[in-house]
């Protein structure tokens, strides 16, 4: 039976592209997630790595050559444990929460430009977006608490929903600026823009959003000197205290991929993506040649070194002042440069 | 290669114990996991007396447990290994094996110290002579306290056992 | 009108929270039950006892010899110190005195373990407020010091090196030239880890103005050691009552002002350099002689003569199991320890056993003190809180 | 910088205490039964009594002020003395460098003293601990429970009629037994399946 008979040439045309275009979109979806995958495994083993050294110490040194094989034997212990349920939890939230984080995190992957052209769904409230997952991502932190039914999991919890929410806040208007310089929420719009601008990068115009964004990013993760949900010696391990096995490991994975995301944004908003400034390759005209992806990985993985850097050198805030710091500290701050940078603009 | 239906059935061996017959993808499963486990122990912070100070030692600078994928963990949900670094009173018997309830499967004992292995010094009133009374210990690790590199060497000898280890991740074991 | 109603329904209560014996935090098997109303303590109450090992039991059950290794199972941190307060307690009870050298080693191997467990209180402290790099740091200088005890006795933390009536061994050369340079670049590291955290803005947020105790308050709870000197007590007893070498070397005491978490973390961080101070000066001073005391009747015979000749083998043992022939009375002799007083109370009956060994440990004190510290401050602050009176549970419970 | 480095001097101590000794015996006559002297320290036996009345005494006379409680214990003189308990008070002068030892004397049928908690905060763990190890009741101790031993548990270890390896071991401290009894029934566990 010719299938022309049915529909015509038109759908069909359609149709086949339609099909390419899944195909194109699920070949990406492998690439990254693939890619993110491997960030984790290799996320934990460069910052045991680097935590190491600067702690003059090695790190895993045994497991393959330099300890290159950890990440996987961590992975293959981690599948192959029992997973433990505590007779008192909610089983059905129990079972949701690590699924709830990780989901979120990874969506987020969907809208990071990594490369020209190279992003799973290119929509233009991709900022948005992210923050909305960011959002979404607190539940699982908070029903993880609660279902465990233990109170330091249920501390831990609501530490963390009120951090996130918190932070987002400061962060979210720290974005604001880009914004408006950009004229869009666009990711790969934001990236285009800073191509165009003098600076080359919004970090320097956006240098007080910087900062903030990037100490917003550090709370927003729970990352030292921000790790009130998970401090280890008050809450031993905080929100998912009460979790074994791969579940845990989905918390792991989640949380890193969360570093992800906030190191590619603050790559994307603010340090130029997957470009360089115009003054750079104007210097150095070779280094045009290098590919996109080339500079935001290693933009990404600057600004996860420095997490890491973070985390061996500083103490832990506590609770009160961590949130004061964020209301009373970052937003007005952020708010101060909306203003400026609305000003600005308008002048100009 | 193929398993041979003829021996992947379970075979009686004794009156309740049943296990799966080796073979080729028996074997291979076992060595990729417990290469995992051997190679990432993690054991729960958990230190009772003098020999704690000797635990840490052993994972700071100089020693760096974490050369071997050794790390602490507070929770003992997300541990494999309990070092029981010191002596065991009465007092804290229930607590210790109450910890040892909460680590999921696998979990392994290392009993570090004189005291946790005897009862050492201490054989009086409080004191349980020995945390095997009321643990399985896999490994036990001699000395008051024992130095660190002790405790390296059976943390090793816990890895060569779990590298022996047979099908320990079916049910059928 | 709608809360009280609502009062009515829904009762509000402060949530009670169990931490330890199993927590990263509480220095071994601490356990403390807390009654938060939302992140504020409003009641703490410590349980110890984990750890109770029946020392004094024990000891009154050896002679004076068997009974100086628990000692280094009381506070395994600075095991040398007990070692050292527990000797002279004894050679007060049997009336007599180490020879100098002896006394010299003493001092310079007791400040090495105050500097040792100051070390690791940093380590631990550092560590439980966030600062994780500080632990390994310290942990660096802290196997130094094991190494330069391996040097002089072999072992590295539970020592029993210093005897009653002087000290096991003499101390080589080589063991000079060694803590020499250790002293030469030791404070250098200390200067390391104060520039990690002594200004840091998050250290002193989370240390200044929390667990304060005023002076009379300090007194009137018992507390000794640098978390008294914390909050401006000179009391110290290596000045106040004298033992070993401390009246022939010259050092100050660090004194804070407002007893707060901040003020205890510079007495130690001072105190450390003091001890390295105190160790230079007994390197420099160390006189020739015998590190034995001569009076047979209460020390053991060299190892020597013991291999040798059946009489000192006899002497030896009879004294071992026996134990020495002392005097009927009591004595109360307390040395300032790193934590702080450690105080031996003895009764002895004539026989060669003591009739009661009463250990005053300063962490024990200290332990008690922590819901006086607490009460009021944050979760967090807990931790801190635990961190600044630097207990051992060993020592604690005994 | 809020701490500073003090010299303090090594100088003689204040009192002697055989002077604390007899100012006590002039401040409270009937309640001195003896004076004991070791090796330059001084230990008064009191009677248990009045031992609140005493301690106020020391620690608020201006001339005094022994404001730093050492230690409180307790020792077992079964079979040695009449009177089979002493509770020993270890009290320190913190501005003036003297010392002096309290003992009070009291009885087995009724092992019972006033406690000095009111005077001394830190004193509450060692009361505390006595009562735990010896079974020596303190009245008007704010939380007399046991310290470390377990709450249920039988006997005051430091008591000289008690065996040191501790009772036989099917009287044992229920809560150990029963983990033993657990860790038994686990370990005979058979898996299904």
């Amino acid at each position: 039976m010719d299938i022309s008979n049915i529909i015509d040439q038109q759908t069909l045309d359609a149709l086949i592209k339609f099909g390419i275009n899944l195909l194109i979109i699920i070949l990406k979806i492998a690439v990254v997630l693939g890619i993110g995958l491997l960030h984790v495994a290799y996320a934990t083993y460069f910052e045991r790595k680097v935590i190491g050294h600067m702690q003059v110490r090695l790190g895993p040194m045994r497991v393959g050559p330099h300890g290159l094989l950890q990440p996987i034997a961590d992975g293959i212990k981690l599948f192959f444990k029992e997973d433990v349920i505590p007779s008192e939890a909610d089983k059905v939230a129990f079972f949701l929460a690590p699924v709830i984080f990780m989901a979120a995190a990874m969506v987020n992957l969907s809208v990071i430009p990594f490369t020209s052209g190279f992003v799973i769904a290119n929509i233009n409230i991709g900022l948005l977006f992210v923050f909305a997952m960011a959002g979404i991502g607190i539940y699982g932190i908070f029903i993880s608490g609660w279902a465990s039914n233990s109170k330091y999991a249920f501390i831990g919890g609501l530490r963390s929903a009120a951090q996130v929410i918190s932070y987002e806040v400061a962060m979210g208007l720290s974005l604001v600026g880009v914004m408006i310089l950009s004229g869009s929420l666009n990711l790969t719009d934001i990236v285009k823009a800073q191509q165009e601008s003098v600076f080359g990068m919004f970090a320097i115009p956006q240098m007080a959003a910087f900062v903030v964004f990037t100490i917003a990013a550090v709370a927003e993760t729970n990352r030292t000197p921000f790790d009130l949900p998970e401090a280890e010696s008050e809450l031993v391990a905080g929100y998912f205290v009460e979790y074994s096995g791969f579940r845990f490991a989905l918390f792991f994975l989640g949380e890193y991929i969360a570093m992800f995301i906030m190191a590619s944004l603050a790559a994307v908003c603010f340090l130029g993506g997957w470009t360089l400034p115009w003054y750079v390759i104007k210097v150095l005209p070779f280094l045009k040649y290098i590919p996109g992806i080339v500079w935001f990985f290693l933009k990404v993985y600057a600004f996860i070194f420095f997490y890491y850097w973070i985390r061996a050198t500083v103490p832990r805030y506590r609770y009160d002042q961590l949130m004061a710091i964020g209301w009373k500290i970052l937003i007005p701050v952020a708010l101060a440069n909306i203003v400026v940078t609305g000003l600005v603009k308008i002048l100009l | 290669m193929l398993i041979d239906t003829s021996t992947t059935g379970l075979i009686q061996v004794e009156e309740g114990t049943k296990i799966l017959p080796p073979n080729v993808i028996i074997t291979t499963f076992d060595k990729i996991i417990n290469w995992g486990r051997l190679s990432s122990i993690w054991p729960t912070t958990f230190g009772l007396a003098c020999c704690a100070i000797e635990m840490m030692a052993a994972g700071a600078a100089h020693y760096d447990f974490d050369r071997f994928g050794i790390i602490f963990r507070g929770s003992p949900r997300q541990a494999d290994c309990i070092i029981v670094a010191g002596t065991v009173t009465k007092k804290m018997a229930p607590v210790v094996r109450r910890v040892y309830d909460q680590i999921p499967e696998p979990r392994y004992v290392v009993a570090m110290g004189s005291c946790a292995c005897t009862g050492g010094v201490f054989r009086t009133y409080s004191t349980v002579q020995g945390c095997d009374t009321f643990l399985p210990v896999d490994v036990y690790v001699p000395g008051c306290p024992p130095r660190p590199e002790t405790l390296l060497e059976g943390m090793m000898l816990l890895q060569e056992k779990i590298r022996k280890e047979q099908a320990r991740w079916s049910p059928w074991r | 009108m709608i809360q009280r109603e609502a009062e009515k329904i829904f009762e509000t209560r402060e949530l009670n929270v169990n931490m330890g014996p199993q927590h990263p935090a509480t220095h071994g098997v601490l356990r403390l039950v807390l009654d938060i109303d939302g992140e504020t303590i409003v009641k703490v109450t410590p349980y110890v006892g984990y750890l109770h090992r029946g020392i004094e039991k024990l000891g009154e059950s050896l002679s004076y010899f068997q009974a100086l290794p628990l000692t280094d199972r009381m506070d395994y941190v600075s095991a040398m110190s007990n070692n050292i307060g527990y000797c002279v307690a004894v050679e007060k009870l049997f009336g007599i005195e180490a020879p100098e050298r002896a006394k010299f080693i003493r001092t310079m191997v007791g400040e090495m373990s105050r500097i040792a467990n100051h070390l690791l209180w940093l380590a631990t402290h550092a560590l439980d407020i966030g600062a994780m790099t500080v632990f390994l740091y310290c942990f660096r200088e802290r196997e130094w010091i094991l190494e330069l005890y391996e040097m002089i006795c072999g072992a590295r933390l539970t020592v029993t090196y210093p005897r009653i009536g002087g000290v096991r061994n003499d101390i080589s050369q080589e063991f000079l030239d060694s803590l020499y340079k250790f002293t030469e670049e030791f404070p250098s590291r200390v200067l390391e880890y104060e520039t990690l955290i002594d200004q840091n803005r998050i250290w002193l947020r989370r240390t200044k103005g929390i667990g304060v105790i005023s002076a009379e308050e300090a007194v009137n709870w018992g507390m000794t050691g640098p978390t008294l000197r914390g909050s401006g007590v000179p009391y110290d007893i290596r000045k106040h009552m004298p033992y070993d070498a401390y009246d022939k070397v010259e050092f100050d005491v660090p004194i804070g002002t407002e007893g707060d978490t901040y003020d205890r973390y510079r007495c130690r961080m001072l105190e450390m350099r003091q001890s390295n101070k105190i160790i230079r000066q007994c390197i420099e001073k160390l006189p020739l002689g015998p590190v034995m005391a001569d009076a047979p009747k209460f020390t053991l015979p060299p190892k020597d003569y013991i291999l040798k000749d059946m009489e000192h083998l006899i002497h030896q043992f009879m004294l071992i199991t026996k134990g020495p022939i002392v005097p009927e009375g009591e004595i109360y002799v307390a040395t300032e320890v790193p934590k702080g007083e450690l105080g031996f109370y003895f009764v002895s009956d004539g026989s060669g056993k003591p009739y009661r060994m009463r250990v005053r440990a300063p962490s024990f004190i200290h332990a008690g003190c922590l819901p006086r510290l607490c009460v009021g401050h944050l979760v967090a602050d807990v931790i801190a809180a635990i961190g600044t009176i630097d207990i051992v549970l060993g020592e604690c419970d005994r | 910088m809020a701490v500073t480095e003090v010299r303090i001097s090594i100088h003689p101590a204040g009192l002697n205490p055989k002077d604390i000794a007899e100012k006590i015996k002039e401040q409270f006559p009937d309640q001195v039964i003896e004076v004991a002297e070791f090796r330059d320290q001084v230990a008064v036996i009191v009677k248990r009594d009045n031992i609140v009345e005493i301690c106020r005494y020391l620690h608020d006379d201006p001339h005094l002020s022994l404001d730093h409680l050492q230690d409180i214990t307790a020792v077992d003189y079964l079979n040695k003395k009449d009177v089979r308990f002493e509770v020993v008070y270890n009290l320190y002068s913190i501005r003036y460098r003297h010392k002096i030892r309290i003992r009070a004397q009291v009885p087995e049928n009724d092992p019972e003293i006033d406690s000095v908690v009111p005077i001394w905060a830190g004193a509450n763990w060692h009361e505390r601990e006595c009562f735990d190890m010896f079974g020596i009741v303190f009245t008007g101790h704010p939380d007399l429970r046991r310290i470390l031993l377990p709450e249920d548990w039988e006997g005051h270890p430091l008591r000289k009629d008690y065996p040191l390896e501790g009772p036989e071991p099917d009287k044992d401290w229920p809560g150990f037994t029963e983990v033993l009894k657990r860790s038994k029934e686990l370990r005979e566990f058979e898996w299904e399946g």
